[in-house]
């Protein structure tokens, strides 16, 4: 789906929501900042340097990290391994020191092992026990919440979350927005796509609304809910799905 | 801290290797028995170092011309140069390994099926210089013949000579123990499992950080470097070269037996190249029918294996357990002392 | 699919059962193991199952008729035949298996130039005789007294066979002459090339192609446009070589046509057509259906028709052939030895199916390994194969005389 | 260099390659359906020769009607194989790789034993020469071309308008939508395999008589339908047949000035570079 004229702005230590009808965007929007896509114009920039044409891994090296809307995991791994892969930008890259079992790629695994296991605990997936799972038998909650943990261990300091809460029931739904909260107060900044609207409104401090490729508001969610171009936008979704 | 199961059964998989690789003569010196031990520790170099490719996702059709370009490097370095065999047992996988940066850089910019095939494209331009190019330098469809064996190597005041099938059999186990223990302790660190996950999920790894194509290529050369050096044994083993050695059917049989084996482990290639090789040397008995009885056993072992030989074990356990609840521990568990 | 699976493991074990059981059931009678190599699978695979059915043929007839007596002993013959698929790294494990685990002295039979190299790196270290119809020009020599090639090849054939081309027809100028891309047809080409030379002829086209090409329009176009008077499909097999021959007389050639290395005019007839195969001469092919060849030939040709339902070509008799000098050579010498059937072979000439045969080349190969016998050019009537005329080979006229 | 010298060789060149994108058009139809390469391709197309040399040669039957058959009896064999074999093997590339080998051996080596290991010609239905001006071309194969160029055309319209074609286009996009939309699956994958092989049968009908039949007749086609497929981009029929056409420019002129190896070298750097500038090949998706 095409994005086009789209200029927005996350402010750091922010939860930012992207929000708008099915097919508005909001997934291509990011593909672009993550690097999956790329821009045909225009620019992005995170802390004042340009990401747009950096292959995604650059830009993950940058301190931006994704999850995807179809909860996307390494199916063959452990809960571990997941992680440990996850962890990669802080882990001694490359073939020789692999090869040579250096102190430092030593150290550095130890240290990756150590933060895979504390970002397990603080998503409710700790114990030993899990760590060894296959993510395949994982139930969808916890897949949903390996896949944010996976995208925290990058040492992100922007995580774009892709519906982090569907098919969640509503107490797993309440456990992850906790969850998510106390990420931002430990000062990470979150630009969210969510279909609960409700969530949302309560979790955001900013909305964007997108409706076919273009913004079509910004601001608090109160100042959102009450915008007559929104609820034009999804009555007439809501009117088309029904 | 201890070692993990995984490294265990790591290190416990290359002592089987290494001892039964070293021990083969002590049990047979027949000559026909040594040849097919040394072709099949060969292939093993190929087959192992193409699972490293295949393990991150990409099936590389061009990989038996690494070994090409290695053997007629060596063996032009040698005849022409002058040089010693074990200055150009080298010489031919870094030839290899440079060619591999350009072929590869240009291979990986495509995926799936259009890698397969334009490494195809790649392995048949290779093929068709050696057979019709440089005739003077590669020896056109006549081949090269008469290639002298490896030199007599000192070492330690010891001369070593390289002539005996046996001595070419330890020379070639040598190169192979130290092939594998590097692409065992690869498929055990963070290396494997990154390139695994890339198998899994290029776009995933991606996003998590993984640089994919620095980590498709890194595999691509260095299975190409071990390709050149078998490359180069091949052809002062044998001794006489010809481009049909690089063609699509030897390529294809190193698929087959990394395939069949299996390509979920490093041991996978290790059971199909020794099972395959064994099993058509018994076919051979068929003459007119062994393709039709070849083709047949493939067929077959991969509908009822389609994880390869190396899941037989488990699935016969897992009948005798009843589907009990032993879960298969994924492989490489990652994480090196 | 379950009765497909039972089949090939039933066969395997069978195999497997036959291999434990079959060496000390023999001991009875004397056994005298002969192997033979070559493509019984694949592209190439028409020029070993030739060579294995010729084998077949001759060393049937022998035990049919009590074994071959060799000095005071009876021996049975049994061939153990191997695919080596056209390559050369499998031709010589196939090879290994046969000099080291079945313990052959002799391989009778292989074809496909590099495999020839391949295969000699094992026999020749163990004095392990060797016959094949390889026309690699580097298969023979002072290096490799083991090694026999056991039909004319082109060194022999290409020179009285343009001789005899231009004495026949001396309007013929202009010569094009086209061969597959490998060993045998590169050599082919060179031995044509020298012979239109040294003859002042005038080569207008030399042209190789992959073998295995099917459509020669595209290379038929660009030797046409050189308006040759004499077309040579050398060392085409007849398949590609009715082919060619056809794709040329739909792009309108109507000049003389040669195959200086015919193997089976039958198939290339066949394959051309009557009318684009009219005319062509051919030095070294044996038509079995000939009224001219000798009696001996006519009754293998119609036995092998009944048997294997094809008409055998110059290859399978090559190999009946060699099987008949070398049992013969080793009741003349009285022994399965060896050295002893070696110096007997290039002793004495030997009457087969190619009538008088002698083992000479010296002057080519710097050593007495080719098997040397009248050629008889024949030509391509209404699709008929009519031999015209006998001619020796330079080394056998010199050898006679 | 003359003119006609030039159109012949093109002539030369497009004629084959309209032939060789049916095998191609076959192959990216398995391709796009069953997300495998079927590597024994090039058999069903041997047996389509077999079938006609049978039909023709043996049984006497005309050519015509025996070319029907042949198509029906390998789409046939197409439908055998894909319930036997390739159901099992929906997205497995790898696995389907070496199936697909050993299916090629077993068909190639079970012909060669059944029968024969010589090229059988198969008599022609057509003779003559059609001449314009000094550029030339033999009826059988103006018929071939026909015929081939008719076929591409029926298939299109299949794929296009008919119920089944749709369900096809509908699998290969998205089988799950497909699958949703009430598309049987199963059936619309065992119809495309069986396609496939026909039109693969197809092609070696029609080539039977002009090239002769033999065992191993299905090495060249499959290799020239691979180039045909990267080139046009898989899954694309207006792809191959741009990849085809362009096969026959590069063989065609490429034959009056160089041998035929450096042909050979020249249609495989073709693949790459075409590749390079558009990694999934002229008219494949994005």
């Amino acid at each position: 789906m095409a994005v086009s004229d789209l200029s927005m702005m996350v402010t750091p230590g922010a939860i930012h929501g992207l929000i708008g009808p099915n097919g508005a965007g909001k997934s291509t929007v990011f593909n672009l900042i993550s690097g999956v896509l790329s821009l045909s114009a225009g620019e992005i920039f995170f802390k004042g340097e340009r990401i747009s044409g950096l292959r995604p891994s650059e830009i993950c090296r940058r301190g931006v990290a994704r999850t995807f809307q179809a909860t996307t995991l390494f199916r063959e791994f452990t809960v571990l391994q997941n992680l440990l892969v996850a962890a990669h930008l802080r882990a001694a890259d490359g073939l020789a020191p692999a090869l040579f079992a250096s102190p430092a790629y030593r150290r550095k695994e130890r240290e990756a092992l150590a933060s895979a296991q504390e970002n397990l605990t603080s998503l409710g997936l700790g114990g030993t026990a899990q760590a060894g799972r296959s993510v395949e038998k994982l139930p969808h909650r916890d897949q949903k919440a390996l896949s944010i943990a996976m995208a925290l261990a990058t040492g992100a300091e922007l995580v774009l979350l892709d519906e982090p809460l569907a098919g969640l029931t509503a107490q797993e739904r309440e456990e992850t927005l906790g969850a998510l909260r106390r990420l931002r107060d430990r000062g990470l900044t979150i630009l969210l796509v969510e279909h609960d609207m409700k969530a949302v409104m309560g979790l955001c401090d900013v909305v964007t609304v997108l409706d076919h490729g273009v913004r079509i508001a910004e601001g608090t969610p109160r100042e959102i809910q009450e915008n007559p171009a929104v609820i034009e936008a999804y009555l007439g979704a809501e009117d088309a799905r029904a | 801290m201890p070692p993990s199961p995984a490294l265990r059964r790591a290190l416990i998989g290359y002592g089987l290797l290494a001892a039964g690789s070293l021990g083969l003569p002590l049990v047979t010196r027949d000559s026909y028995h040594v040849d097919v031990a040394t072709t099949i520790l060969m292939n093993l170099v190929l087959t192992m170092s193409l699972r490293l490719e295949i393990s991150t996702g990409q099936l590389n059709m061009a990989h038996i011309s690494f070994m090409g370009i290695g053997a007629y490097a060596s063996t032009i370095l040698m005849m022409r140069g002058g040089y010693s065999f074990w200055i150009t047992l080298w010489v031919a996988g870094v030839m290899a390994a440079v060619w591999a940066v350009p072929i590869g850089g240009l291979a990986l910019r495509v995926s799936g099926p259009y890698y397969f095939l334009i490494t195809f494209a790649f392995s048949e331009v290779v093929r068709l210089i050696f057979n019709n190019f440089f005739a003077e330098w590669f020896g056109g469809p006549s081949g090269l013949v008469q290639i002298p064996k490896p030199d007599p190597l000192r070492l330690a005041g010891v001369q070593l000579t390289f002539v005996g099938k046996v001595e070419l059999y330890y020379l070639m186990c040598a190169l192979l123990l130290l092939a594998a223990a590097v692409l065992v302790r690869l498929d055990y660190s963070r290396f494997g499992l990154v390139g695994n996950a890339i198998r899994q999920g290029d776009v995933l790894a991606e996003t998590l950080g993984v640089w994919v194509f620095r980590y498709k290529l890194t595999a691509f050369v260095l299975g190409s470097f071990m390709a050149g050096i078998a490359g180069a044994f091949f052809a002062h083993s044998h001794q006489v070269l010809h481009s049909s050695d690089f063609s699509l059917e030897p390529m294809v049989l190193l698929v087959v037996f990394t395939v069949i084996g299996g390509t979920g482990s490093v041991w996978g290639p290790v059971v199909g190249t020794v099972v395959l090789t064994i099993a058509s040397e018994f076919m051979r008995e068929f003459h007119y029918y062994e393709i039709l009885v070849y083709g047949a056993v493939l067929i077959l072992t991969m509908l009822l294996l389609p994880e390869g030989l190396i899941s037989l074990p488990g699935k016969l356990g897992r009948l005798v357990r009843r589907g009990g609840g032993g879960e298969a521990e994924a492989m490489g568990a990652g994480v090196a002392p | 699919m379950k009765g497909q699976r039972c089949h090939g493991w039933v066969l395997m074990l069978a195999a497997v059962l036959a291999l434990g059981t079959a060496a000390p059931a023999a001991a009875a009678e004397k056994t005298l193991e002969i192997g033979v190599l070559g493509p019984l699978s694949g592209g190439a695979a028409s020029y070993g199952v030739e060579l294995l059915r010729g084998a077949e043929m001759r060393s049937d007839e022998i035990n049919k008729a009590g074994g071959l007596k060799v000095g005071g002993d009876v021996y049975k013959i049994k061939l153990i035949a191997y695919d080596h698929k056209a390559s050369a790294a499998d031709a010589a494990t196939a090879a290994n298996k046969l000099v080291f685990q079945d313990k052959v002295k002799y391989i009778i039979g292989n074809a496909v130039g590099a495999t020839c190299n391949a295969v000699q790196t094992v026999t020749e270290p163990q004095k392990v005789m060797f016959a094949f119809v390889c026309w690699g020009t580097n298969n023979l020599g002072p290096d490799k007294p083991h090694s026999f090639r056991s039909m004319l090849s082109q060194w022999e054939a290409a020179e009285p066979f343009y001789r005899w081309i231009k004495e026949k027809r001396p309007t013929i100028k202009k010569v094009a002459v086209i061969s597959p891309n490998d060993t045998s047809g590169l050599d082919t080409n060179t031995a044509v090339v020298k012979a239109v030379k040294g003859l002042a002829l005038d080569l207008v086209s030399e042209e190789t192609y992959e073998r295995g090409t099917k459509d020669f329009y595209p290379i038929l176009t660009k030797i046409l446009a050189k308006k040759p008077d004499l077309l040579d499909v050398a060392a085409a097999p007849p398949a590609e070589a009715g082919l060619i021959l056809k794709q040329a007389h739909e792009l309108g050639f109507r000049g003389a046509k040669g195959w200086t290395a015919g193997v089976n005019p039958v198939t290339l007839v066949g394959i051309a057509g009557v009318e684009a195969a009219e005319g062509v001469w051919s030095p070294v092919n044996i038509n079995v259906r000939s009224d001219f060849v000798d009696p001996k030939v006519r009754k293998f040709g119609d036995e092998y028709e009944k048997r294997y339902k094809e008409v055998p070509g110059v290859i399978a008799v090559a190999n009946y052939g060699a099987f008949d000098v070398f049992t013969k050579a080793m009741q003349e010498a009285g022994s399965v030895e060896t050295d002893k059937v070696l110096a007997a072979l290039t002793s004495r000439p030997y009457d087969t199916v190619w009538g008088r045969l002698v083992i000479g080349g010296k002057e080519t190969y710097r050593i007495d390994r080719q098997f040397l016998y009248p050629m008889v050019i024949s030509e391509i009537r209404g699709g008929k194969i009519v031999d015209i005329e006998q001619v020796l080979p330079a080394a056998l006229k010199a050898l006679t005389k | 260099m003359p003119i006609e010298l030039l159109v012949q060789a093109l002539l030369n060149g497009f004629a084959l390659a309209l032939v060789y994108v049916l095998v191609a058009l076959g192959l990216t139809l398995i391709f796009s359906i069953l997300g495998i390469i079927n590597f024994a391709h090039g058999e069903f197309y041997m047996l389509g020769g077999y079938a006609t040399y049978f039909g023709v040669a043996v049984f006497g039957l005309h050519y015509v009607p025996t070319l029907l058959l042949a198509i029906g009896a390998v789409g046939l064999a197409g439908v055998v194989a894909e319930r036997l074999i390739f159901r099992h093997l929906r997205g497995k590339t790898l696995n389907a790789f070496i199936v697909s080998l050993g299916l090629l051996w077993v068909l190639q080596s079970g012909a060669q034993l059944t029968f024969g290991v010589l090229d059988k010609p198969v008599p022609s239905a057509f003779s003559g020469i059609i001449r314009a001006g000094r550029v030339i071309i033999s009826v059988e194969r103006f018929v071939v071309v026909l015929a081939a160029v008719g076929l591409i055309a029926v298939l299109y319209g299949f794929l296009q308008w008919s119920r089944v074609g749709r369900a096809m286009r509908a699998v290969a996009q998205d089988p799950d939508g497909a699958a949703l939309q009430g598309v049987n699956i199963e059936f619309t994958s065992m119809l495309g395999f069986a396609v496939g092989c026909a039109l693969a049968g197809a092609a070696g009908g029609l080539l039977a008589p002009v090239f002769a039949v033999s065992p191993p007749m299905g090495a060249l086609p499959v290799v020239k339908a691979f180039i045909i497929i990267i080139v046009g981009g898989m899954g694309s029929l207006p792809g191959a047949v741009l990849g085809g056409l362009l096969l026959g420019t590069v063989e065609g002129i490429g034959s009056l000035f160089f041998s035929s190896a450096a042909v050979n070298v020249l249609g495989f750097l073709m693949v790459i570079a075409v590749l390079l500038v558009r990694p999934r090949g002229l008219f494949g998706a994005a």
